[in-house]
């Protein structure tokens, strides 16, 4: 969008896979005058806009990121009908609480992922990130023992989006 | 139907025209707003209430009229176009008046401090 | 359609209608904030992801052909809720807002389970 | 052509003296009286056919559709006035040479002079009395600029604008009197008129003409109860006064009289009318003249007097009457122009007018005291001059009106008590101002002759006052003569003017009036007194007070109606529209069509529901400005699942996009708003609106009822056949849009660029007071761009893109379009701007977003041009399906060149609005410490942000 | 193919958006594009008039779909003359901004062309919704206009102007959709059929329609009682800008003669005439409240602004007579005041300026630098717009008293127009005598009035002279269109008799 | 049977949406107005789509589609206020 000069012609690979997937996916087909076309704008648009995404990102462990996702997808299922039984049982056994969760992961992008990890599954939402002091302040629904949910949440995700992600730069 | 559509219309456009009658800029373009969807909704209607029936060729069992929904669009992209001048207007004019009044007229500061 | 088939749509239908229920449920009578964010943010996407899902065996089977494209709702409810729900959440602790008495670690102190009224 | 050269010579001098002044000031006087003399020239060359007979007539269309032409005649009423205007205009030009002081333009005065000759000679030689009327208009104005010629001071602004407001009346009288004619006779012409003569009598609305014309008259002439402007047109400089004010336009009411004479007069209504105007005119100008202590003053009230006297002959009817007017009508000229010049020498020799002071004058300057006695005893009446004549006639016709009965006396009286008056302020007008010992404080003393030639054309006049008054037959006959022919026509008596008609009753009331006169004189002291306790009243502060209070009615009345206020204007609006709707309604007995209703879902009415409580919720909060805005968006987003419901998905994608856009604008414009609208709307007001949105909201809910119950015709099954194989879409709403109707699109879309001109105009230099904290008085957030947003916007944006390439390529054959995908865009594009603000955005995104817009209205006019190109007009499309190996079939549509300028001008105009509008933080102010309640926005600080 | 009949609304729209792209470029190759333009425009609008004053009426389809199913664009006298009076409008506007008035230019020059594409476009189009949409380019434009400049009063007077046309635009919808749903058409001559059978059962729906569009159109027409917006926006706007106001109120006068006599005019079956009864009465008072507030202004501008709104009664009364004679004069005197008054809001931005301080306030100010000039200037432009003679207004006002039908309307009108006359004869006397003559001892430090700005109000004043004496050429014209306007059916059979160029939309 | 499913399907959602409107009501927050308005976005994608099965219809996926992408705007928007005032800075 601004000068062309100095960009880098396939800018994030990953992301060009990951929009002609999603291009086949929204034209709900894999006619072959969409691939190329989607071909096109998976590499157009990240070309374009590469200014807006300033670091590249690397996937280093595919099959542990995969693995990963099936995780998130299972919790997120058991976290509802977690929050489920407990939103529609009595109001005040709920002991909600906030945990600062120290955070060992660097960049901006995995942070970001493990935040949101933490909000889409079981009573967890995180409200802040303080990227000097470094930790996500968590509220949870229903939370027992604050470090044991902790320690929980540290290494059933941030674990894995550091070996996936940050392993290269540690 | 066809009552509850004249309902929602009604009830739109009252809220809209009460609205309208403020004396500040916000809640008059509020009030446009409002009335806007009441009057978007009834250039919507003047094709008739057709469920079912689509505008696009070789879906759905019958066509309902078109026209007004091309009509709509035009109509609220201009009302866009002219919320949003007139929504720069009332700033400008809390700059140059002071207030938000669309009159001008209150010397003094409203907001609290 | 076979009649199975509609069984399972259905299933898919009422448990996401059911999340979908209970996410506002959650919205509508927890105590404080803090809790409310909860519901919505967990328990409607996944009332998406049922209809999703729903929906694609029911475009599938109905037109023979898979039909994924409502897949794409729910990934980017997936990638936009949480974002959402911080965002709302970080919001609510700029302004400190009341927690039920029992919230541990409130890091702006608890004073207690009544919502003050916020005029703005 | 003659005519029209006679009319148009004085408007070649108008503008001559403008070049000629450089050169002095008696050049500048020959220029300006080239064209008069040529007039006067032509006018005499034509005298001896009048005074055979003939009537000379010119005719030139002009308008013939509304019958106004430059048809003019000259006959010889036409010519008696014409040679009146002509000659006294000249002998005013001269006199003005000597008369106005150095410092005044002599250019500007000889320009207005000349342009008012041309106007009255237009009058006299009119044939057509609409264009009579065009030439009596313009001398009103034009003596508005006369009086007002000394403009500095107050009198003759006032004078000014009371004569132009007097007889400006009249003239839009004369003017309806005129139409009403025409629609008797069917034409202006003035021949017409006198050949309709009887039908217009005989007329219904005879009355109401008469009424109309005569108030043109009247009011032209001073005419009591009119005659008030008159001697308040006195603060003129006196040629101006002299030419005006006694020869001419005052006489343009007489003329009128004369002119309508054969088509008007010989009715009751007439005769009643008329005379006793003329009478009151008379006897009420007499009376005052006597008491006036300036010179002017007393001419004035003179010429009142005497313009009475001629009106009242007219009014009488009778034939050898008409002629006694005619005849005073030039007399009356001569004199009283010489004695206004003589009061203007005198005026100009001492520097007052007030006769108080001016006294012994014979002794310092006899010949001008002698000529001003001759014409003052002109106009008393004294044998051997002019006036005896006239007058002598007078008094005979007065003798003669046997109308009223028994009452018939009365004229003789009324005319010997007027007499006896005009006597008495003629010795007063010599004794006062000629003897009665000496001077008293005069500003310029001690008084002498004036400059040679200014003098000439008071001796010229008052010559013709001795002349005509000696010898009659030998001068003035033959016009007299004419002149009456023209006016009575076949009807013209017999008469013999002489000096001598035996010991009669004129003669004996011509002599009551003189002994009675001096009498008077003699006795003035108590008479004065009496005067002066009983008619001190200012007509020009009575009239300026009526000015005053008319306007001051004026302005109560429209700041009234007209209170600046928008609560009202809008309330009056939607109440005509309200008023209208139930006028209209009101006969409607059944609201429900013929179209069966259909039953009402479950889940339609919980959008209703929704619906209904989303926007009455805006309204009962409405005064937490953020919270309305939050349910607003209820509304909306109610309002486009109803458009999903009835089969109008692309007005859903629509709808919501515009939604979130809008509420984005209006949380930026909120931001520097009052959060919180006060409680201002008292009970009444609050009652008042009620009803009136509930009246709305009723009228709207009828309407929508009755007309989507009633079946109608559409065009849409032309739609519906034509989208695919006209238009090359299967999305029949895109395809009317770029389309069958892409010509609004076009003009919408043109609406959005220009609407984004405006706004960034607008923003331009806007500085507003920057809040430092929420309504609540907490500080805002320390952390402008938090970072879990900052990375998942960023994320978003390519994923946005492709959604809006998608919604954009689909458009023409399912939901989608430029529009919506445009406004994908930029959503996703702002959301950049939220989430990391804009610095960061401007360091990676270069547009100029008005251009950007700006540009896509260019595709969009240049694709509808490109059509010119194959013959076919504006805007209209083609496509065609190009099959391309591996990619396959796929359409090539021009009407995706013009979406394209759809989506370029959303993006731009959109971004611009909401980037433009983001970025005004970074232009305005901290707000003022809290003791400055008052804002000013004079003082300008930036602030840090 | 003919595309002349485009042209006012494309030229004016490419000149915008040459100018728009080309912000940054000299002011003077910026006036100068403008001004090039706006002279090509006379030509097209001469040519337009020419082609117009036969008896054949000119229809463009565009997309080349057939009426009533595109949108069309129809050249009659009517909408040729409404072209042509606006874009000679334009052009004074125009040539007294490029005198150095136009500042800040960068804005004033584009958007006053998008006015003029708007303008001409509402003019010209044959479609009720397209009408529509050019109301709302021309609102567009003319807000940003009038706030040409920013000030507390134009602001102020911009957001009453702004928020009323907002809900007028919101009625034109309600008013368009309700006839759509009625009829089922928006082509105006196929809504003439259409609403001429329309049964008295229906004529309630179809009464509240063309009422509605009354009162929308009445309101851009500044008709009592909407006519609160205009009085202060003509006061406060640039002179150029209130120049170009003129035309505005004549926008909705030419709608309320298109709709009144095309669609439910005396064909319109059993909604026919129906603004009638509402337009005299209304006509009257708006006549009446303009010259009060004529008569009470405290400001010059304020004051020709009023005259503007009694212009407006003065058209309104004779659309309300509904003769073709009325009708004739009714052309007449819109023609007329639209260039008169736009004279005399630029003669008084020049005077304005000379009086320094005391700006345009009806009060005793410093003398002028061109007294004579000047004073000279207003007062013909004064008389023309009184309708005193020879000028303009003088014939006007004559052809439509004349035009005056029954005997209580024409006393009605004859009275409130002649009041008006002597009304306005006092009011501005008043003004113009404070104003020139009743003069402090100094003269406001300014310089004289710009010659070529100057000049470009003697030639519009000029115009006043042309129209009286070369009336007859004109009236002749104003006849040969209203008689076309009595008769509607020319007009409808040229629309729906048009037939789109075969061979585009190919199978 | 699935025609019955889908009218109670949308008539929970419905009921939801009404729990949602409830809570956009009373508050007592702006940040409870706020996250029912975002969750009203998210009920109506799921009404949506299955009146996209009621309609057997594929035509509403973008309806949904958008007002997913429309609906996360507004909300972070409506926070950004909240948090900062000025969402653009
Ligand atoms: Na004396
Ligand atoms: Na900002």
């Amino acid at each position: 969008m601004s000068s062309l000069a100095g960009k880098k012609l396939f800018p994030h690979k990953l992301l060009s896979a990951f929009m002609l997937g999603l291009w086949l996916l929204m034209n709900n087909t894999i006619a072959p005058g969409h691939w190329v076309l989607g071909f096109l704008l998976a590499w157009a648009i990240p070309f374009f806009t590469q200014s807006f995404w300033p670091q590249s990102m690397v996937l280093n462990r595919p099959l542990l990121a995969l693995r990963f996702l099936l995780l998130v997808l299972w919790d997120i299922l058991i976290a509802n009908v977690q929050v489920a039984i407990l939103i529609i049982g009595p109001r005040q056994k709920l002991s909600p609480a906030f945990m600062r969760i120290p955070l060992d992961l660097k960049q901006d992008f995995t942070i970001t992922l493990l935040a949101n990890t933490i909000s889409l599954t079981p009573g967890t939402v995180t409200v802040d990130l303080q990227m000097e002091e470094g930790y996500l302040l968590v509220h949870g629904l229903n939370v027992d023992d604050i470090d044991q949910a902790i320690a929980g949440i540290k290494q059933r995700y941030e674990q894995p989006l550091k070996e996936i992600f940050e392993c290269s730069n540690p | 139907m066809e009552v509850l559509v004249a309902v929602v219309i009604a009830v739109l456009t009252s809220c809209g025209v009460y609205l309208l009658l403020r004396g500040r800029t916000f809640p008059i373009i509020l009030g446009l707003t409002l009335l806007t969807y009441a009057v978007n909704l009834f250039i919507f209607v003047s094709g008739r209430l057709n469920p079912g029936q689509s505008t696009i060729i070789g879906v759905g069992e019958g066509y309902t009229d078109p026209l007004p929904q091309a009509l709509v669009l035009t109509a609220i992209v201009i009302s866009f176009a002219m919320t949003a001048f007139v929504m720069v207007l009332a700033l400008r004019a809390r700059a140059e008046l002071g207030n938000d009044h669309v009159d001008g007229r209150i010397k003094v500061e409203d907001v609290k401090p | 359609m076979s009649f199975a088939t509609e069984v399972v749509i259905s299933l898919f239908l009422l448990l996401g209608a059911c999340f979908a229920l209970v996410g506002s449920l959650g919205l509508a009578r927890l105590q404080d904030f803090f809790m409310r964010l909860h519901g919505p943010t967990k328990a409607t996407t996944l009332g998406v992801g049922g209809m999703v899902i729903g929906s694609i065996i029911f475009f599938t089977a109905g037109e023979h052909e898979l039909s994924l494209h409502e897949l794409l709702i729910a990934l980017f409810l997936f990638i936009t809720a949480p974002v959402s729900a911080h965002i709302v959440g970080k919001a609510a602790l700029h302004r400190q807002l009341p927690c039920e008495v029992r919230t541990k670690n409130v890091p702006w102190g608890n004073d207690g389970g009544k919502d003050s009224v916020d005029t703005n | 052509m003659t005519l029209l050269s006679i009319i148009l010579l004085p408007m070649v001098g108008a503008l001559l003296p403008f070049f000629t002044e450089r050169f002095g000031r008696t050049l500048c006087a020959y220029s300006a009286a080239i064209g008069p003399l040529c007039a006067l020239g032509l006018l005499i060359g034509s005298a001896p056919s009048v005074f055979n007979g003939m009537v000379d007539y010119t005719y030139l269309p002009w308008l013939p559709a509304i019958g106004l032409d430059l048809s003019l005649r000259l006959d010889g009423l036409g010519l008696m006035f014409a040679l009146l205007i002509v000659g006294i205009g000249l002998l005013v030009i001269l006199y003005a040479r000597y008369y106005l002081s150095q410092r005044d333009s002599l250019s500007k005065l000889y320009a207005l002079l000349q342009l008012f000759m041309m106007a009255m000679l237009g009058i006299v030689l009119s044939n057509n009395l609409l264009l009579l009327i065009v030439f009596w208009e313009i001398t009103s104005l034009v003596s508005f600029l006369l009086i007002g010629y000394w403009s500095g001071q107050t009198d003759a602004r006032k004078g000014a604008r009371m004569a132009l407001a007097v007889t400006g009346a009249g003239g839009l009288c004369l003017l309806a009197g005129a139409l009403l004619i025409e629609r008797i006779v069917g034409s202006f012409e003035l021949g017409a008129i006198f050949a309709a003569a009887e039908q217009i009598k005989a007329d219904p609305s005879y009355p109401v003409i008469l009424v109309l014309v005569l108030l043109g008259a009247f009011t032209k002439s001073a005419q009591f109860p009119f005659q008030f402007w008159l001697p308040h047109a006195m603060s003129a400089p006196t040629p101006v006064s002299a030419y005006l004010h006694s020869a001419t336009m005052v006489k343009a009411g007489v003329f009128l009289l004369a002119r309508m004479h054969p088509a008007l007069a010989g009715t009751d209504g007439w005769f009643y009318i008329v005379t006793f105007t003329g009478m009151a005119t008379l006897l009420f100008g007499a009376y005052n003249a006597l008491f006036k202590h300036d010179l002017k003053g007393l001419l004035a009230y003179s010429t009142i007097s005497h313009l009475g006297l001629i009106t009242m002959l007219l009014g009488f009817g009778t034939q050898l009457a008409v002629v006694a007017a005619i005849f005073h009508i030039i007399n009356h000229a001569t004199f009283k122009a010489s004695l206004f010049m003589a009061a203007g020498i005198i005026d100009h020799e001492t520097g007052t007018r007030d006769m108080r002071k001016i006294n012994g004058m014979w002794k310092y300057m006899p010949h001008t005291a002698l000529l001003a006695m001759v014409a003052a005893l002109a106009m008393a009446g004294v044998p051997l001059l002019n006036g005896f004549l006239s007058k002598e006639m007078f008094f005979s016709e007065a003798l003669h009106i046997e109308s009223m009965g028994m009452f018939s006396w009365i004229f003789p009286l009324m005319a010997t008590l007027a007499g006896v008056f005009s006597v008495a302020y003629s010795v007063r007008f010599i004794h006062d101002v000629f003897f009665n010992g000496e001077p008293i404080d005069l500003p310029k003393y001690p008084p002498h002759e004036p400059p040679r030639y200014m003098i000439v054309p008071v001796e010229i006049l008052v010559a013709l006052c001795l002349l005509v008054g000696i010898l009659p037959n030998f001068t003035v006959a033959p016009f007299l003569d004419a002149a009456s022919l023209a006016v009575l026509g076949e009807n013209k008596p017999d008469y013999h003017i002489a000096i001598w008609h035996g010991f009669n009753l004129p003669l004996i009331m011509s002599i009551v009036a003189t002994v009675g006169g001096v009498i008077m004189y003699t006795q003035r002291s108590g008479l004065f007194a009496f005067y002066e306790r009983k008619f001190r009243h200012d007509e020009k502060i009575v009239f300026e007070s009526r000015v005053q209070l008319s306007v001051r009615v004026a302005q109560l009345f429209t700041d009234f109606v007209q209170n600046n206020s928008l609560q009202r204007y809008m309330a009056l609006l939607i109440g005509a529209a309200v008023v209208v709707i139930a006028y209209a309604l009101y006969p409607m007995t059944q609201f429900q069509g013929t179209l069966g209703v259909s039953d009402i879902e479950p889940v339609s009415l919980l959008a209703a529901i929704i619906l209904i409580v989303g926007a009455l919720g805006t309204v009962l909060l409405h005064h937490n400005r953020f919270a309305a805005l939050l349910l607003m968006s209820v509304v909306g987003l109610v309002v486009s699942l109803i458009f999903v419901r009835y089969s109008a998905p692309d007005l859903a994608l629509t709808q919501i996009s515009v939604e979130v856009v809008t509420i984005v604008l209006l949380i930026l414009a909120l931001y520097f708003l009052p959060q919180i609208t006060p409680n201002e709307s008292g009970a009444k007001r609050v009652t008042r609106d009620i009803a009136l949105a509930a009246a709305a909201g009723i009228g709207m809910g009828l309407i929508t009822f009755a007309m989507i119950t009633r079946p109608y015709e559409t065009l849409s099954e032309f739609y519906v056949a034509n989208s695919v194989s006209g238009g090359g879409g299967a999305n029949i709403v895109n395809v009317i849009l770029v389309d069958f109707r892409g010509f609004d699109t076009f003009g919408e879309i043109t609406v959005l660029a220009v609407a984004a001109v405006g706004i960034y105009a607008m923003l331009n230099g806007l500085h507003l007071p920057l809040p430092q904290a929420d309504g609540e008085g907490r500080r805002w957030d320390k952390e402008p761009h938090p970072p879990i947003l900052a990375v998942m916007a960023r994320i978003l944006l390519p994923l946005a893109l492709m959604v809006s390439v998608y919604i954009f390529l689909r458009g023409h054959n399912a939901p989608g379009g430029g529009f919506i995908a445009g406004l994908v865009t930029s959503v996703a594009l702002i959301l950049q701007y939220v989430a990391s603000g804009t610095g960061w955005m401007q360091e990676r995104l270069r547009w100029k977003y008005r251009r950007v817009a700006v540009s896509g209205v260019l595709i969009a006019a240049l694709t509808g041009v490109g059509s010119w190109f194959f013959g076919y007009p504006f805007l209209t499309s083609t496509f065609s399906h190009i099959h391309w190996p591996v990619v396959g079939d796929f359409e090539l549509a021009s009407a995706m060149a013009f979406d394209t300028g759809v989506y370029v001008t959303v993006v731009g105009a959109t971004m611009l609005i909401l980037a433009h509008l983001g970025k005004l933080a970074q232009t305005s102010h901290s707000p003022r410490p809290a003791t400055s309640k008052v804002y000013k926005n004079t003082e300008v600080t930036r602030g840090e942000n | 193919m003919n595309h002349l009949i485009i042209a006012p609304v494309l030229l004016p729209l490419l000149t915008a958006i040459l100018l728009l792209l080309g912000t940054g470029r000299p002011l003077r190759v910026q006036r100068s594009i403008s001004f090039l333009s706006i002279i090509a425009q006379l030509g097209v609008a001469t040519a337009l008039l020419a082609s117009a004053a036969g008896s054949t009426i000119t229809v463009y389809a565009l997309g080349n779909w057939a009426p009533p199913f595109g949108i069309v664009l129809v050249l009659d006298r009517l909408s040729a003359l409404m072209v042509f009076v606006t874009v000679v409008l334009a052009f004074f506007s125009l040539w007294y901004a490029v005198r150095g008035n136009d500042k800040p230019a960068d804005s004033l020059h584009s958007v006053l062309h998008f006015l003029l594409m708007g303008v001409n476009g509402a003019f010209l189009t044959g479609d009720l919704f397209n009408l529509f949409v050019f109301f709302e380019v021309l609102l567009i434009s003319s807000y940003t206009l009038l706030l040409h400049g920013g000030g507390a009063a134009r602001i102020k007077s911009g957001l009453h102007y702004v928020l009323l046309n907002l809900v007028g635009s919101s009625l034109f919808l309600i008013a368009a959709a309700l006839l759509y749903g009625l009829t089922g058409t928006l082509n105006m001559a196929d809504m003439a059929n259409k609403v001429a059978q329309t049964t008295a059962e229906e004529a309630p729906l179809m009464n509240a329609a063309a009422l509605l569009l009354l009162v929308v159109f009445g309101l851009k027409a500044a008709m009592v009682p909407l006519y609160f917006w205009l009085p202060r926006a003509y006061a406060s706007a640039s002179a150029p800008v209130a120049a170009m106001f003129c035309i505005m109120t004549k926008i909705g006068v030419y709608s309320i003669i298109r709709m009144y006599t095309l669609v439910f005019g005396d064909t319109g079956g059993a909604v026919a005439n129906l603004a009638e009864p509402w337009l005299w009465p209304l006509s009257l008072i708006t006549l009446g409240f303009g010259v009060a507030g004529a008569l009470a202004a405290r400001e010059l501008r304020l004051q020709i602004a009023y005259l503007v709104v009694v212009s407006v009664g003065t058209m309104l009364a004779g659309i309300a007579l509904n003769t073709e004679q009325a009708l004739s004069a009714t052309m007449y005197y819109l023609i007329h005041s639209t260039w008169v008054c736009s004279a005399l809001f630029l003669l008084a931005d020049i005077i304005v300026r000379q009086r320094g301080a005391t700006s345009d306030r009806i009060i005793t100010g410093p003398a002028l630098r061109q007294p004579v000039k000047l004073g000279a200037l207003f007062f013909i432009a004064a008389a023309a717009v009184i309708g005193m003679p020879p000028l303009s207004g003088f014939i006007g006002k004559v052809m439509l008293m004349q035009a005056a039908t029954t005997d209580e309307r024409t006393f009605w009108l004859w009275f409130m127009l002649l009041a008006a006359g002597f009304v306005t004869i006092t009011a501005l006397s008043r003004s113009g005598s404070t104003i020139f003559w009743r003069t402090e001892n100094r003269v406001a430090k300014v310089d004289k009035a710009d010659r070529g700005a100057l000049l470009a109000v003697i030639t519009m004043l000029a115009l006043s002279l042309v129209l009286s004496f070369g009336g007859n050429a004109v009236v002749a014209y104003t006849d040969a269109l209203a008689q076309q306007l009595k008769n509607p059916d020319i007009y409808t059979q040229a629309v729906l008799s048009h037939q789109a160029i075969p061979g585009v939309h190919h199978e | 049977m699935l025609q019955s499913v889908i009218q109670i399907t949308m008539f929970i959602i419905g009921v939801a949406l009404v729990l949602n409107l409830w809570r956009l009501c009373i508050g007592p927050t702006m940040t409870d107005r706020i996250l029912a308005l975002d969750t009203m976005y998210i009920n109506s994608i799921a009404m949506l789509i299955v009146f996209g099965m009621h309609e057997k219809s594929t035509l509403y996926f973008e309806g949904a589609l958008l007002i997913a992408v429309m609906g996360f705007v507004g909300t972070v928007a409506l926070s950004k206020y909240l948090l900062r005032g000025d969402i653009i800075e």
